[in-house]
């Protein structure tokens, strides 16, 4: 009496859809973050489901590392918009188009 | 079989004298010296090789000197050297040509670089005549690009970058196909011998392959070398870059760089791909014909000497196509002589317009008018030139056309009868052209300039003599180059072509 | 735990979560404010957890809800504040021409593929676990973990370790303030 | 509790992993506790250090492998085979030469500390990981701990806007970037039922996969990390912008490690792991690969600023490097290793004559400012222009070999076309190298001044000259050596 | 023999390298004794050779000099060829310019290039005696080219003007056009028949198909009009005359522009196999003679009238050509040789005297003041308007003759030029030595004065010569003797019923007729006026506007078409392409540039979409 595996995966690819189209879509660097993590949590739904499917713990393993990679990037992402927003008083990050060509 | 020690002096020779120009550069004008003695000997030894090649040593056809170090088997490298009579003519002009360019167009600015580069550009351009290794080859080739072109941009005209800059990517393009269609042949082979990977010539020579991938790769190889010749239409960086080079830059690159070539086209193309020839015959034979007349034609319309010797080379190499493709025997040998022969003749007359050049400060032809009453050496010398190219007999430029002529009128008539025409245009300019610069009234500064002096006499010397000596007695040279063009022909021989 | 105690139907525990995760998703992408959208961050990641304890990976839930419910929301929250940046933005327009519909075409566009792909290959085609016993759940689920972590995934697990470190450095030397060199020096 | 088995560990397959962590960590604790005005010093004598105890470490785990061949460790997570052992010292060196570069830079720009040292190592210690790691999970830690520090690198320079802007984009698009590529590892996970390399291939080769749809996304979607990490087009607009905001020692050091721990971890999942799916992957990659070349080398004609300039350049080197995977034989492979092996001691070289040309504040970058540098300095002019030779592909350098080598293994393996094209690209690649040069030999202009060369940064530019003609006049051992560790390639 | 043959070639070319080794160092004095000595000698030699040659008993001997060209089947030796057809031509060219040199010496006194002058003819010389000894079609052909080059030098010797310049370039240029012919013949006959030499085309002449045989035929025609100013390359010779006028007389007159009509000779056997050929070349023949005779007719400039006659009378020779009268036009030549050098050499007198005047208008009663130009000149006037005794009447008559025998048409035209060759000639006669006297400007106001020595005795051995001539050829003389001579080396004709004594008697009569009308014609209009609109048509001289014709059908066309491909075919279209692409990638750059906007957000919708292609293609696959 378990709901099928697709049904997971289906939710996250539509999650990981959402995440990726708010990256595209909003301008705040924070915002664009939270949709980074959205991504990741994705790839981890899918990999829990994967896990139980294959009844395989490799997977929820993966997850683990995973979210520490997640706390990594947003510990290190947040301290560049802090040094970002030191400079120019903005988390938009359309502002910074400085650089192109 | 003679040591390949020879050869690979004649290549390192150069190189050292460029490393030592480079280290006394402190000391003025004595780079100079270093270069012009460094010069004599490479050119001392080119004879004394010319004189030792001996067209019959066993197991190697006309191959003399040939020896084969393998450098790295798995890039299929190797140093591979060895002379033909093909090459042989291609190595006395290499030495010759340092030679004149160093005596007749010295540069004083940056003079140990000027040499060093021009020494340099001799060493690589004697290793791809003498290479017997098709990647040797084409990496001597390549490299030959690099000093050419600092010598145009570090000295040459106005436009010297643009001309420079032009020179080096459209050659590199040509040579592009060049470099993938030797790999393609050397994997060809491999796969074929189940060997180690080997570009050597006479190995590449036995791979087989069908008509359609020889004529792809006789394509490829023949863009680039028809890019370095140039033939029509792939010959619009030359007039350019002849104009903009310095002398010595001009005469390397017309009468030395410009046989890299067509010697490609012979030793490569058609060594390589006989099997494409039939096909292809009738599409380079017309372009031949057309660069012939179409060079003529352009160079009796062209103000400035300089782009008019670059349009009558591009006729010259056409005519040498013209031997190279049509198969006869004949036209085959006066191709490989008239190479010799238009270097000689073109570096004469870059000479002759450079001392012009240093005296009245242009090359337009409009600059200059009745030459002939203040400087009769000049003009006497010009039209020893002048006749050479027009293909006087008794002079060196007839025997060569002459063959290519009665050859290809043997095997392809028309094409034969439509270059001979190329007889008359190559007067018409060359005269047209003499008689705005030599004759009429000089006035106001063409009225005051010296004539010869006795070391601009002496370069030129060595051409006029070479001119007369080759028209009135070219046997011993031909006696050299037919055995290897025999065996080439011998090899080509199934691909149609008559003995 | 809560599924385990009582047989709540698992297609109510999916549904429940779906919704959570994709409420709180397309809020995340919606709503003005930064703290919204940190809220509805939240909202989602409660959701995966549900998805997670659905699928018998209880410890991770709960490493998520742990982790990322608390200490990383609240690390954004925190830098919200700390930036001030807690103000509505404008969301009605959008500066580049096309971005929208292009994002959308595009991601449609590979979200529907990746499930047609995962789709045609019936989702799951790859082996059964080598370890063959099936996954449990609780305290057990800890310990199979636990052992995968410090066996399978050893190399791995020694080397977040760099990665917490070299994180950690990282974000220090980016938030500290100038101490080794002023502008003046630089100008100097 | 049953007891838990810890897997053996054969140390010497991770330790120069362990190495450099510990030599970034020995430097953290001191810059921590020492004045900073000799750490600066003290950093680099100690990186210098670990790259060439890494190199020794190196020489004995290629006896090793000679040896014993190939193995992996750690539960197959880590592998130990030439191709490790050459990617390692690649490495070793490509930090060498940066930190040196680093280090007078960041005495010319006043920063003081360690902090440039600490975080290359660390960084290049994720490198180190990709280049030797056998497991998509080990490979994905291995990217983030390289790009994490090397966001934090490009954000360096506080004096420059740009440089903050440069990071943030980096960031956001790496991040993104290692977001797809994790899911592509799950999916592949998903699709064959683990994460080891060894497992998938050995799962690959005994099962046929009638459904193979989700291992083909998964495989896409690391592929698509990967050419991130390399930029190709169309996936490669951060690197111009990443390569001119970021401080130019920086840069060099993006170049060259960065691509060599990407394109080892590309060739060992493409080829050792879904090497039974060539067909499936080489037409994305053709495609790839000629964009990425034209794009490279058309885009780059355009450019004023030379960073910006030798951004594009590397995109289009990273195009032929690409070959050497398309190919996809063992040829292919040694081809591409000795590409990256050769390209980046001369890429570092030439950053470190930007970095001196940059000047105070890093800011000089216009061609302009190389006008007449050749007449004014002919050696650190002869010296760029031998750099810029070998990345053109001139003969005698080691650059002619590096192209030739990745042409033939296309070639090898059918891919004529392909081969032409990029070499045409690097035809039109020709104008602008070209087009530099000659700016360094044109005519003085009287107010330019003469740069200072420092010793550390000659050594690097001397280096790289060195290996650009050594190489070049004698390619043979390299190519050998590569052509062996590729032998020892697993599986 | 070999020897003397050798000897008699290398003679003008020691010459020539002592006179160049010398530099500036001999005085003009010593430049001329060298030269004109050097040929005399050759002369002397070849009169040596010639008796010889009679007491050989197979008169056809060949000497082998060095190996010139070997590939191949191509074996060329530079080898001579002596026998009664190359000594007779050595004979009258040696001997001819061993005058022509004694009187340049005088003519050409305190000239500013006197030495390059005899530099120039003794290599003159030296080609002329190449190209008539060669043994085979190369070597004549190197001589060919020789000799042209060497009148290229001698047209243009007064170089810095421009009109000498131009008409020294024409003549090459058209002379060059005439070698495309003779290579081609080369080309044709070493394919056909594997060898260059003559006795080896001659022995495989036989064995030529007819369409080959008549293409080399043609070929040598071309070649022919080219050298020897025929229809349709005639119009280089009058421009020539701007070279001083030893230079006329010998090259443009005596020697080399009959090189041509040699050639034909040469190659009868040839020209044997082809009677379409030997038809088109009489044809050619008549109508440049009528042609060139009538322009001569209103010429103005004695030089230009000697010219155009000169043409007209090669016009005679090439039409004995045609009709197989192979002795007949070399003893033409040969008298052509000896009264055209007379008369130009006389002329050059004339201007001499009249410090370079040669319009004739302003001539005239000159008569009493050159006591020996007169009567010599008088003599060369006589003989080419066909009077017995003199030379030019034998040798008119006996090409006449033939014609006669062999095509009617032809003969009438034949005569009717006779007629013209008398008119302008006595028109020209009475201009310069009768009448009243209109040079006094030119020779402000002192009387002309006659030549020196060196000048006059050439004259008057020449005019010795014109009036004994005839002698080496009479027609009744039992057993002609130049034919005689000849014959063995001359190619075989079909026989046609040779006309009876009777007719041959009429046939003189006619000519004598045709004589003496014209010069009767000549006299009753010009013995009182100086220009006459009605007898002097403009159209005739300007040459029936041949020249423009040429410059509006090939010069300026020609000329339109190579600025057009310099100035716009060369930088627009071919590197136009190349530029082209160049530029194409410059712009594609811009655009790709545009993409990197710089907007983080661009750069991952970028990737979005990237990846969509990717996953696409891969659904695209599984289905």
């Amino acid at each position: 009496m378990n709901v099928p595996a697709a049904w997971y995966l289906i939710l996250a690819a539509l999650l990981f859809g959402v995440g990726a189209f708010g990256l595209l879509t909003r301008r705040s660097v924070l915002i664009m973050f939270m949709c980074l993590e959205l991504m990741l949590n994705a790839v981890n739904l899918t990999f829990v489901t994967f896990s139980r499917s294959l009844s395989d713990i490799a997977g929820q393993a993966s997850v683990f590392f995973v979210m520490v990679v997640a706390a990594a990037e947003v510990t290190v992402g947040l301290g560049i918009v802090v040094a970002v927003f030191r400079q120019r008083a903005s988390t938009s990050v359309d502002e910074l188009s400085g650089l192109k060509g | 079989m003679h040591s390949s020690i020879y050869l690979t002096v004649l290549i390192v020779v150069p190189l050292l004298g460029a490393l030592i120009a480079a280290l006394v550069q402190k000391t003025p004008g004595l780079s100079y010296v270093v270069a012009v003695v460094t010069s004599c000997v490479e050119l001392a030894l080119a004879l004394v090789v010319a004189v030792l090649y001996s067209p019959h040593v066993k197991g190697a056809g006309t191959w003399d000197f040939m020896s084969r170090h393998v450098l790295s088997a798995p890039l299929g490298l190797a140093y591979d050297v060895g002379l033909d009579g093909i090459s042989l003519l291609m190595m006395v002009l290499t030495a010759l040509v340092l030679v004149l360019a160093l005596f007749g167009a010295r540069d004083r600015r940056q003079e140990a670089a000027f040499v060093g580069w021009l020494l340099l550009l001799t060493s690589f351009t004697m290793a791809s005549f003498l290479s017997h290794d098709v990647l040797e080859f084409f990496i001597f080739f390549e490299l030959t690009l690099v000093p050419s072109y600092f010598l145009i941009s570090g000295w040459g005209g106005a436009q010297r970058s643009r001309a420079a800059l032009k020179f080096f990517i459209y050659t590199f393009t040509g040579s592009a196909f060049l470099f993938i269609g030797i790999l393609y042949l050397g994997f060809l082979n491999q796969h074929q011998t189940q060997g180690a990977l080997t570009f050597s010539y006479s190995a590449l020579q036995g791979a087989s392959m069908t008509h359609g991938t020889a004529v792809w790769l006789f394509l490829a190889f023949a863009v680039a070398f028809a890019v370095k010749s140039p033939i029509f239409p792939f010959h619009t960086w030359s007039p350019i870059t002849y104009a903009e080079a310095p002398t010595a830059g001009s005469i390397e690159l017309s009468a030395l760089l410009a046989k890299l070539g067509s010697y490609g086209l012979l030793r490569f193309a058609v060594g390589l791909f006989p099997l494409a020839l039939a096909t292809l015959r009738p599409l380079i034979l017309t372009l031949a014909v057309i660069s012939i007349l179409y060079g003529s034609l352009v160079a009796c319309a062209t103000p400035d000497l300089k782009r008019l010797v670059a349009y009558s080379s591009l006729a010259q190499m056409g005519f040498i196509t013209l031997g190279i493709i049509t198969g006869s025997k004949i036209a085959m040998v006066g191709a490989v002589l008239l190479m010799f022969n238009h270097g000689v003749i073109t570096a004469g007359f870059f000479l002759i317009i450079g001392f012009l050049e240093k005296r009245r400060g242009s090359y337009q032809i409009k600059d200059m008018k009745g030459l002939q009453g203040p400087a009769p050496v000049f003009a006497a010398i010009f039209t020893v030139v002048m006749l050479a190219s027009i293909g006087l007999p008794g002079l060196s430029g007839f025997v060569s056309e002459y063959l290519i002529l009665i050859g290809t009128f043997g095997t392809h008539a028309w094409w034969g009868a439509a270059a001979t025409l190329g007889v008359v245009a190559a007067a018409a300019y060359l005269l047209w052209a003499y008689q705005r610069v030599f004759q009429g009234k000089a006035t106001g500064a063409n009225a005051e300039i010296a004539d010869a002096n006795a070391k601009e006499r002496w370069v030129l010397v060595p051409v006029v003599v070479l001119i007369v000596a080759l028209g009135v007695f070219p046997h011993p040279v031909l006696d050299r180059i037919s055995p290897s063009v025999n065996q080439l022909i011998h090899h080509v021989a199934p691909a149609g072509v008559k003995k | 735990m809560i599924a385990s105690t009582y047989a709540v139907p698992a297609i109510l525990v999916f549904v429940t979560s779906a919704l959570l995760i994709l409420v709180g998703a397309v809020g995340v992408i919606t709503v003005k404010n930064p703290v919204h959208a940190a809220i509805s961050l939240i909202m989602t990641l409660f959701g995966v957890a549900v998805a997670f304890i659905a699928q018998s990976a209880d410890f991770l839930a709960a490493v998520q809800v742990i982790v990322y419910a608390g200490a990383i929301v609240v690390l954004f929250l925190f830098v919200i504040m700390f930036l001030g940046v807690d103000r509505p933005t404008r969301m009605n327009v959008e500066p580049l021409v096309g971005q929208r519909s292009f994002a959308a075409v595009g991601v449609v566009i590979t979200v529907a593929g990746l499930i047609t792909l995962m789709a045609s290959s019936h989702w799951v085609s790859g082996a059964k676990s080598v370890s063959g016993h099936p996954l449990a759940r609780g305290s057990e689920n800890v310990k199979q973990l636990g052992t995968a972590v410090f066996t399978t995934y050893l190399f791995a697990f020694e080397a977040t370790s760099a990665l917490l470190i070299i994180a950690v450095v990282g974000a220090v030397l980016l938030a500290r303030r100038e101490r080794a060199s002023t502008p003046e020096e630089v100008n100097a | 509790m049953n007891g838990l088995v810890i897997p053996s560990i054969h140390y010497l397959a991770i330790l120069p992993v362990l190495i450099f962590f510990g030599a970034s960590l020995l430097l953290l604790v001191v810059s921590a506790l020492v004045d900073t005005k000799v750490t600066i010093y003290f950093a680099t004598a100690i990186t210098s250090l670990t790259a060439v105890a890494t190199v020794v470490v190196a020489f004995f785990q290629w006896s090793y492998v000679a040896n014993h061949g190939a193995s992996t460790t750690v539960a197959h997570a880590v592998v130990l085979d030439g191709f490790a052992v050459v990617g390692t010292v690649v490495v070793a060196v490509g930090v060498l030469l940066s930190s040196l570069v680093a280090h007078d830079w960041a005495k010319r720009e006043r920063i003081a500390g360690a902090d440039f040292h600490i975080l290359a190592l660390a960084s290049s210690a994720g490198a180190l990981l990709m280049v030797s790691a056998n497991d998509l999970i080990v490979i994905f830690l291995g990217l983030e701990i390289l790009s994490i520090g090397l966001y934090v690198l490009v954000g360096f320079d506080r004096h420059r806007v740009t440089s903050a802007e440069a990071s943030l984009k980096y960031f956001l698009l790496g991040g993104f970037a290692s977001a797809i590529f994790i899911y592509g590892a799950a999916l592949v996970y998903g699709a064959t039922g683990s994460t080891n390399l060894g497992s998938i291939a050995y799962f690959l080769s005994n099962n046929v996969v009638l459904h193979p749809g989700l291992l083909y996304a998964g495989g896409a979607l690391l592929l698509i990390g990967f050419a991130f990490k390399v930029a190709a087009v169309p996936f490669h607009l951060w690197s111009p912008d990443v390569y001119e905001g970021a401080p130019t020692p920086v840069t060099g050091f993006m170049a060259s490690v960065v691509k060599v721990g990407a394109f080892a971890a590309l060739l060992r999942v493409l080829i050792s792991a879904l090497g039974t799916q060539l067909d499936t992957w080489r037409p994305i990659l053709f495609v790839m690969i000629i964009a990425t070349c034209i794009v490279g080398a058309v885009v780059a004609l355009v450019q004023r600023n030379v960073k910006r300039l030798l951004a594009y350049s590397s995109i289009n080197q990273a195009g032929f490097m690409l070959l050497g995977v398309w190919s996809g034989s063992a040829r292919g492979v040694a081809a591409t290793l000795f590409y990256v092996l050769s390209y980046a001691p001369v890429v570092i070289a030439t950053f470190a004559v930007v970095t001196l040309v940059g000047g105070r504040g890093d800011e000089l970058h216009s061609i302009d400012h190389y006008r007449g540098l050749a007449r004014r300095q002919p050696w650190l002019g002869g010296a760029l222009t031998v750099l810029l030779l070998s990345q053109l592909g001139a003969p005698l350098t080691v650059g002619f070999y590096a192209k030739y080598t990745v042409l033939a293994a296309t070639i090898d393996s059918g891919g004529g076309a392909l081969a032409l094209v990029a070499i045409i690209t690097a035809a039109i690649a020709a104008y602008f190298y070209l087009r530099w040069a000659m700016w360094l030999y044109a005519d003085d202009d009287v107010e330019a001044t003469r740069v200072a060369v420092p010793t550390s940064t000659g050594v690097v530019i001397g280096v790289g000259v060195i290996v650009a003609i050594l190489f070049g006049l004698w390619p043979g051992p390299l190519v050998a050596w590569c052509q062996h560790a590729t032998l020892l390639f697993l599986p | 023999m070999a020897h003397v043959a050798t000897l008699i070639l290398l003679m003008p070319l020691v010459g020539y390298l002592f006179v160049l080794a010398n530099g500036k160092g001999l005085s003009e004095r010593a430049i001329g004794v060298v030269a004109t000595g050097v040929v005399a000698l050759s002369f002397v030699l070849t009169v040596v050779a010639f008796f010889l040659l009679l007491g050989h008993s197979d008169r056809e001997m060949t000497v082998h000099l060095f190996n010139w060209i070997s590939v191949g089947s191509l074996h060329v030796n530079a080898a001579l060829l002596v026998d009664p057809l190359s000594i007779t031509m050595c004979l009258f060219v040696t001997g001819i310019s061993a005058l022509i040199h004694l009187y340049s010496i005088g003519y050409m006194k305190g000239e500013k290039d006197f030495r390059k002058f005899f530099l120039y003819l003794n290599l003159f010389v030296f080609s002329m005696l190449l190209l008539v000894l060669a043994n085979n079609l190369l070597v004549t052909f190197v001589g060919w080219e020789g000799v042209g080059v060497c009148s290229y030098w001698l047209v243009s010797y007064y170089f810095d003007r421009d009109s000498a310049a131009s008409a020294g370039k024409k003549a090459f240029l058209y002379n060059r056009v005439g070698d495309i012919g003779l290579l081609i013949a080369m080309f044709l006959l070493f394919h056909a028949t594997h060898t260059l030499n003559y006795l080896g085309i001659f022995h495989a002449a036989g064995t030529l198909s007819p369409t080959v045989a008549t293409l080399t035929v043609l070929a040598l025609l071309l070649a022919a009009t080219g050298k020897s100013a025929q229809i349709p390359l005639f119009n280089w010779l009058p421009d020539a005359m701007e070279g001083p006028t030893p230079v006329s007389a010998l090259i443009h007159a005596a020697t080399m522009v009959t090189a041509g009509v040699f050639l034909l000779v040469r190659m009868s056997p040839v020209l044997a196999m082809s009677p379409d050929g030997r038809a088109t070349i009489a044809v050619i023949g008549g109508v440049t003679a009528f042609v060139a005779a009538t322009i001569a007719t209103s010429q103005k400039d004695i030089k230009k009238v000697l010219a155009f006659s000169t043409v007209s009378q090669i016009g005679y020779m090439v039409l004995a050509v045609g009709v197989g009268a192979y002795s007949a036009a070399i003893f033409l030549m040969i008298a052509h040789a000896f009264f055209k050098a007379l008369l130009f050499l006389g002329s050059g007198s004339v201007i001499h005297s009249l410090n370079g005047e040669q319009d004739m208008r302003k001539m005239g009663g000159l008569a009493k003041y050159l006591p020996l130009t007169f009567p010599t000149f008088l003599i060369g006037w006589l003989t080419i308007s066909g009077i017995p005794p003199f030379a030019g009447f034998f040798a008119k008559g006996d090409v006449l003759t033939n014609v006669f025998e062999h095509n009617k048409p032809l003969w009438v035209l034949g005569i009717v030029t006779a007629i013209l060759t008398a008119y302008y000639m006595s028109r020209l006669f009475v201009l310069t030595f009768r009448g009243t006297e209109r040079f006094r400007e030119d020779t402000h106001g002192h009387d002309p004065h006659e030549s020196p020595w060196v000048m006059t005795l050439p004259l008057v051995v020449l005019a010795v010569l014109s009036i004994l001539g005839g002698l080496i050829n009479l027609p009744w003389a039992h057993g002609r003797s130049l034919a005689e001579f000849l014959n063995p080396v001359l190619g075989y004709v079909p026989h046609v019923a040779a006309a009876s004594t009777a007719a041959q008697w009429g046939l003189a009569a006619v000519d004598v007729a045709a004589a003496v009308f014209g010069l009767l014609a000549a006299f009753s209009i010009w013995r009182n006026i100086t220009e006459s609109s009605r007898y002097e048509s403009s159209f005739l001289e300007h040459v029936w506007h041949w020249d423009d014709f040429y410059d509006a059908t090939i010069g300026r066309p020609l000329t339109e078409v190579a600025v057009f491909s310099d100035e716009v075919i060369e930088p627009k279209v071919i590197d136009g392409a190349v530029t082209g692409i160049a530029v194409a990638t410059r712009n594609s750059a811009e655009g790709l540039r545009k993409l990197q906007s710089g907007f983080a957000r661009q750069y991952a919708l970028a990737m979005v979409l990237g990846f969509a292609v990717i996953i696409v293609y891969l659904v695209a696959r599984v289905h």
